[in-house]
């Protein structure tokens, strides 16, 4: 699915807040991604980036300003609106269909863009499209092998690599990833850092992630989010060394690292 | 425990060219199913076992149309008697009208009426109940069923008040000779029916909105970020359901020939929730084998005893509590050890256990049969007779046995359990072939 | 409970194999009559002691008698129906299938119409198997009007034969002025309103109606706010049709809201109404109702009712008609000479005339199969009353009687007969 | 006038006693999650106990003893039924107590038979303790304004002064966090349930006299207490108030005034048809408020979720 070439940013950010009550957590973020970039972003505890996520992906309403996906903005727009449009997302708790095996999981997630909607006239069995295309991205992520396995009973490794493929599956073009490795070993968080750049080739990705390896390793660019507010938006060599980051929460973190 | 054993047998894709409408190896149950059917009035001739199989064709119809909502999307509905009941009433009056305003509509194809009806209905109040899931719905549904039950007395015009609306089948045109007046006629008329909308129903489940269904029922907040709204989901599908569920009250409709108060009120809603649950949500057959299991119970075991309804309770009630998955999954738990070949593990501990399992149930029956017959028993009737033997039902003697032989009987079930479960893990453990 | 095995193996063997056992677990030889009405659920207790009454009446006034056609006896055979009009034709085809010509029934006018329809149809579609309907209780007029057939009859006086001789006592009595009618929202709750105020129309105009109401049947929890219009509106007696609960709740609502005058009412007696209202209700209930049990119109009827009440001490002779149903129906057999030619039993029927053991003649009205009979207007109370109901002391004593109830009353029915 | 102020107080009765059980089931859903379906049924049990004991040892001792045994009862099932299907999600947990009222609406027939039973109230309370424009109120209403207004104290005591009603509290609010502190969280859930069917015990103790004590009472309550507390909003003891008393006060009107749809359509200017026999709008034409009283709960519960799904007082969505 790839969408005709325009002049706006994939993904863009205008002076957004969102408030809870009285905590104002997002307090006006302007920030723009363009089209095939890998974009991290990254921040010390409670600094907002899961609330930021939720307001780019439609789960929350912005309080005032404006997410705009090609141009167009999505504020207050229902998530399955917004997916519609081309973007697609994985979840911090992994969120698959535990019920279902791995194959269906997959389909499911093919069957909207492949232009079966609500379809009530089309035999699922009998669409070899769906199933070819099913069965390719199967082979993306490694997983033919547990084709029929119910997804509930895979490891925790697969379900996150699962829940990549439903992400990549319909083929948008922007790709949203929460801590993709969070809770990994260091051989799974290099298998799946491997996997995330194989599948999202040429697509926009924004990944939120603790994993400094991995956000350096992966992004051409990263935002530094602390308190609600983007203090760095740059490349991860300007990033690493700028004074504010390292003041505000880097320093510490790489230290550690170092 | 939901998980659709269907979900499995998914043909690969490596396969070439298109595959089947319905592969062979599908359609063979079918075609199987459709035999059987056409040869059960051989075996059970009588206009009674008519009139009970027909019931049951019915009540399948209804259970599995409300398996479309509880178990294929997630769904808790208090009220779904009121997509059957009007359904039903329309046909009625669609009946009347064939008799007494000359409308020609032959009988066979009634139940596409009743069906559209339903969906109709369905549509209209899907269209606000659907909005959400989990207890939101199962309230409102519980609101709107007791709400058009009580219209039902209130709107005499239509649903003719507790007299209820009856008609007469055999006023409209004869089809291939065919005047439906004998059972045996409506029978197959109501099995064709039954075969059609079972196969409508096993294919909507194999269609994308089927499978999206089955997605949001597991995870709806999933579902969304994948394009789909979850409240259209939920909508398609009761729709859907509402259609089948007229079909059967359009069934109803010819078989009784009349269609009441009960056919909508809560205590017909509830008790398709009961059968649907006992025979198992999470297969495409559970409910047909609740529908049959509710409606011998219903019909045949309360001609034998008044506690009938106390014994369907406790049966209901050990489901929930020990077999969640439904007689379907009891059934079901033992495909592994078939497909492995160590089904035959089990045969010799389930032998061994039904004996005294068999007592034991016997006799805790006796138990409560002699305590109901002694508490409310008249004076000078105090002899009863239970498993052909007639004793005084206020002696001590005959209770006290019962209670011994169902406590010995008890004893020795727990002595055998632990053979029982190593033999199950027997028969699960080993791989494949 | 032998049958109890039969149905363990049954079940196992599937429906028609089970039928077929059940049907021979009863005797060959003996003339059944189904018995189809609740006797599990919330209206049981009315089921369980009409088939207590139907038992003893089959046993006393028939069999013990050498029974009918020289010898065969009369046999009743419970069927369940849940008061349900879909389980009662399911369990009228099993009588049917069992070989059963003879249908009686009688709680719920609702299952009546059911039932009566049900009939007709069977007897058109199957006239070598036909069936009689004895309806004993379901008194919706509609049965003997509009919905009448050559294959229903009526033991119990109708709601408006009924209302007919309630008024008639009622305008004999100068002190009412103002009446109040309350009802459950349902055919038979609209016929008695109609019927009253059709009659005391009729017959004391001067009487004002102050209320003409309905209630949700079987829904209302607590009645009290009615009790309040009804105490409010000053009536000098109120009518109901209420039965079960419904008759329970009003009643106590209506005595507890501080109503000193009578209530006129059809069911308000026996299966623990009578035992709950006690002392309360002495001097107020009133009863509209055929079968004088007290004061005893005969030793036969008094020693027929102790012996039902030393057989089954915890039930009573709640429908004395009952016992007509069988009399009568042992009188047609023998005058038509057979058990199953049911124009000829029907026939008999139609026009009868008997002496009840309640003291009353009987005539059963060959234009519409309605019994015609003296209905009574009967007192709840504790005293003069040889047999209680509910086992509490009190009962019901015959007050006045009207003699030949509306015995040459309209009716719109066009009987079509075979 | 003087009408209406019987209707207040007759409503207020009403609406008290729907109010000790939808305090109970809002107990047992703010803690566990799950609407008890059955809750009506320990208000049956209730009433049959204390009738059962009332006939041994006298009114009184029923009082006391009929809820402390239907809390035991409700705390077994909990043990012993509740807590294995718990795992299994809210859905089976709903059918579960779906299942259990049944059950226990036969095994009070099993017990008691299926007539209605001679449930009096005590001698003593046995008069009219005043009356209005000729309309009694019985002295056994005040008092069982009395014992509402007592449980209702005694209820808010403990939830707002004692240790386990603050863990209760935080278990309203923050539902999974209680359970991480470490306190015995299965025998908080055990005691809620029983303590908030013996609640249901004590409200059938006190009805059973006045609304009568039969099989049916349950399925004829039972509803109705679900809608009362949906309308209040699930979790909310106040929601539960206001909506109990709402519906008390509705329902009591609802029943005492004839309003007529013929006078309503006719103020409208609407002709009445001249033959309504034949018109197939007589039904109607013909309706009155007492005729609907009784569904308007259901139809004010459907309105609210349809418009606002956590009802009037609540927080959370479900």
């Amino acid at each position: 699915m790839t969408r005709p070439p325009t002049t706006h940013a994939a993904v863009e950010l205008q002076n957004l807040t969102k408030s809870f009550g009285l905590a104002k957590i997002i307090q006006g973020v302007d920030l723009a991604i363009d089209r095939g970039e890998r974009h991290a972003i990254i921040g010390p505890n409670g600094a907002g980036k899961s609330t930021l996520f939720n307001l780019i992906t439609g789960k929350y309403v912005p309080t005032s300003g404006s997410v705009l996906l090609h141009g167009e903005n999505v504020s207050g727009k229902k998530p399955y609106q917004i997916n519609r449009m081309g973007l697609s997302r994985s979840f911090q708790i992994t969120n698959i269909f535990p019920k279902m095996t791995v194959f269906e999981n997959i389909r499911c997630s093919l069957l909207w863009t492949m232009g079966y909607r609500y379809s009530f006239w089309h035999l699922i069995d009998r669409q070899n499209s769906v199933s070819q295309r099913a069965e390719e991205i199967l082979d993306q992520i490694n997983m033919v092998a547990r084709r029929d396995e119910l997804a509930g009973v895979l490891t925790y490794a697969e379900q996150r690599a699962l829940e990549i493929g439903i992400t990549i599956a319909g083929g948008a073009d922007i790709i949203m990833l929460y801590e993709p490795t969070a809770g990994m070993s260091a051989s799974e968080t290099n298998y799946m850092v491997d996997l995330i750049r194989k599948v999202t080739e040429g697509k926009t990705l924004i990944v939120v992630e603790h994993d400094m390896g991995v956000v350096f390793d992966l992004a051409d660019r990263i935002s530094v989010l602390v308190y609600g507010e983007i203090i760095e938006s740059d490349t991860p060599q300007k990033v690493r060394e700028s004074t504010r980051v390292k003041e505000a929460y880097l320093g510490s973190v790489l230290e550690e690292a170092n | 425990m939901k998980h659709d054993t269907e979900n499995s047998t998914v043909p690969s894709a490596a396969q070439p060219g298109r595959a089947p409408l319905i592969a062979m190896r599908s359609a063979l149950p079918w075609i199987i199913a459709a035999v059987a059917l056409a040869l059960m009035p051989v075996v059970f001739a009588s206009g009674s076992a008519l009139t009970i199989m027909n019931q049951m064709a019915i009540t399948i119809i209804f259970a599995l149309a409300y398996n479309m909502l509880l178990g294929q999307a997630g769904m808790l509905s208090f009220g779904h008697a009121v997509y059957m009941g009007l359904g039903g009433f329309f046909c009625m009056h669609l009946l009347n009208q064939v008799e007494y305003n000359e409308l020609y509509l032959p009988l066979p194809l009634l139940p596409l009426f009743g069906g559209l009806f339903g969906l109709i209905f369905a549509f209209v109040i899907g269209s606000f109940s659907t909005r959400r899931a989990g207890t939101v719905f199962a309230m409102i549904s519980l609101g709107v069923g007791e709400l058009i039950a009580a219209c039902s007395i209130i709107i005499v015009v239509f649903f003719g008040g507790e007299e209820g609306v009856s008609g007469d089948r055999t006023m409209g045109p004869t089809v291939f000779g065919f005047d439906f007046a004998s059972q045996l006629e409506v029978y197959y008329l109501t099995v064709i029916w039954l075969l059609l909308a079972a196969l409508g129903m096993y294919l909507f489940s194999r269609t994308p909105i089927g499978r999206i269904a089955n997605a949001v029922r597991d995870n709806e907040e999933r579902a969304e970020f994948l394009g789909y709204s979850q409240r259209n989901v939920r909508w398609i599908s009761f729709c859907a359901s509402g259609f089948f569920c007229g079909i059967a009250g359009a069934l109803f409709a010819i078989n009784f020939e009349i269609l009441t108060e009960e056919n909508l009120n809560l205590a017909t809603s509830g008790s398709i929730l009961l059968i649907t649950f006992l025979g198992g949500v999470g297969f495409f057959l559970g409910p047909v084998i609740g529908a049959v299991v509710f409606t011998l119970l219903q019909t045949v075991l309360s001609l034998y005893t008044e506690l009938w309804q106390l014994y369907l309770g406790i049966l209901f009630v050990l489901t929930v509590m020990f077999f969640p998955s439904g007689l379907a999954g009891l059934l079901a738990m033992h495909v592994r050890p078939w497909k492995i070949g160590k089904l035959g593990l089990l045969a010799r501990p389930y032998v061994q256990i039904a004996g005294p399992g068999l007592i034991f149930v016997l006799a805790s029956a006796a138990v409560l049969e002699i305590l109901f017959h002694a508490r409310h028993a008249s004076i000078g009737a105090e002899q009863m007779s239970l498993y052909g033997i007639s004793f005084n039902s206020h002696a001590v003697a005959p209770l006290a046995f019962a209670l011994i032989v169902a406590a010995a009987s008890l004893f020795i079930i727990a002595r055998l359990a632990p053979a029982l479960l190593e033999a199950w893990g027997d028969a699960n453990h080993g791989d494949s072939p | 409970m032998s049958r109890f095995t039969n149905a363990l193996m049954g079940s196992l063997f599937g429906a028609g194999a089970l039928l077929g056992s059940t049907a021979a677990s009863f005797g060959a030889d003996t003339i059944k009559v189904a018995f189809i009405d609740p006797l599990s659920g919330p209206f049981a207790a009315t089921g369980t002691s009409g088939l207590a009454h139907y038992r003893y009446a089959a046993e006393e006034l028939v069999n013990k008698t050498g029974g009918v056609l020289g010898g065969t006896k009369f046999e009743i055979v419970p069927f369940d129906n849940k008061i349900s009009a879909k389980e009662s034709l399911i369990q009228l085809k099993v009588a049917i299938d069992q070989g059963i010509r003879f249908i009686a029934q009688g709680n719920s006018s609702g299952v009546a119409n059911a039932i009566t329809d049900a009939v007709k149809k069977h007897n058109r579609r199957n006239p070598d198997q036909r069936v009689l309907f004895l309806n004993y209780s379901a008194v919706d007029p509609a049965l003997t009007n509009a919905k009448c057939n050559f294959w229903h009859f009526r033991f119990d006086a109708n709601a408006d034969i009924k209302m007919d001789a309630l008024t008639d006592v009622m305008a004999t009595d100068t002190g009412i002025k103002k009446v109040y009618l309350i009802g459950q929202d349902y055919s038979f709750g609209k016929a008695v309103a109609a019927a009253a105020v059709r009659f005391l129309g009729e017959k004391r105009p001067d009487i004002e109606i102050v209320g003409n109401e309905l209630h949700p049947i079987g829904k209302v929890k607590d009645f009290t706010p009615y009790a309040r219009k009804i105490v409010s509106s000053g009536a000098d007696a109120m009518i109901t049709g209420n039965w079960g609960s419904d008759m329970v709740g009003l009643g106590k609502a209506v005595i507890g809201a501080g109503f000193k005058n009578p209530i006129y009412t059809y069911y308000a007696a026996s299966d623990g109404i009578t035992k709950t209202f006690g002392k309360d209700g002495e001097g107020k209930l009133k009863l509209v109702m055929e079968g004088q049990l007290n004061p005893p119109v005969s030793d036969r009827a008094a020693a027929y009712t102790k012996g039902f009440k030393a057989q089954y001490p915890d039930f009573d002779i709640g429908q004395p008609r009952i016992a007509n149903v069988m009399e009568m129906l042992a009188k047609a057999i023998n005058k038509a000479g057979s058990a199953t030619d049911m124009v000829k039993v029907a026939s008999a029927l139609e026009g009868m005339e008997h002496d009840s053991i309640w003291g009353s003649k009987i005539t059963m009205r060959p234009q519409d199969h309605q019994a015609i009979q003296n209905v009574h207007i009967m007192a709840h109370t504790a005293n003069d009353v040889t047999f209680d109901f509910d086992n509490s002391g009190f009962g019901l004593k015959v007050e006045s009687t009207v003699e030949m109830a509306a015995a040459d009353s309209a009716t719109s029915c066009n009987m079509k007969r075979p | 006038m003087s009408l209406f102020i019987v209707n207040i107080l007759d409503g207020f009765v009403t609406g008290l006693l729907l109010f000790m059980l939808c305090s109970g089931l809002t107990l047992i859903f703010s803690m566990m999650g799950v609407l008890n379906f059955a809750h009506a049924s320990f208000y049956m049990l209730g009433a049959y106990f204390g009738y059962q004991i009332s006939t041994i040892v006298g009114f009184w001792p029923g009082l006391l003893l009929a809820p402390i045994l239907v809390g035991v009862i409700g705390a077994a099932i909990e043990r012993y039924g509740l807590r294995r299907v718990h795992k299994f999600g809210h859905v089976p947990e709903l059918i579960f107590t779906f299942g259990l009222a049944l059950l226990i609406e036969e095994v009070v027939q099993f017990f008691w038979g299926k007539s209605q039973m001679a449930f009096e109230a005590p001698d003593v309370l046995n008069f009219s303790a005043f009356s209005i424009a000729g309309n009694a109120f019985p002295a056994y209403k005040v008092f069982m304004i009395f014992v509402a207004m007592g449980v209702f104290l005694v209820l808010l005591y403990i939830l707002t002064k004692t240790r386990v009603g603050m863990i209760i509290q935080a278990a309203l609010s923050y539902p999974e966090t209680v359970q991480n502190l470490g306190h015995n969280v299965p025998l908080i859930f055990m005691g809620v349930f029983g303590v908030g069917t013996a609640m249901a015990g004590i409200a059938g103790v006190m009805a059973g006299p006045v609304l009568g004590t039969f099989p049916g009472m349950a399925v004829v309550l039972g509803s109705i207490v679900f809608v009362t507390i949906v309308i209040g909003g699930l979790g909310s003891l106040w929601g539960a108030l206001f909506a109990s008393l709402l519906i008390g006060w509705l329902q009591t009107f609802a029943a005492s005034y004839n309003v007529k749809m013929a006078d309503i359509l006719m103020a409208f200017g609407l002709n009445q048809p001249v033959d309504m026999t034949t018109s197939m709008l007589r039904d109607l034409w013909s309706l009155t408020l007492p005729q609907i009283g009784p569904i308007l709960p259901y139809l004010l519960m459907v309105f609210v979720l349809a418009f606002r799904p956590q009802g009037l007082f609540g927080k959370r969505e479900t």
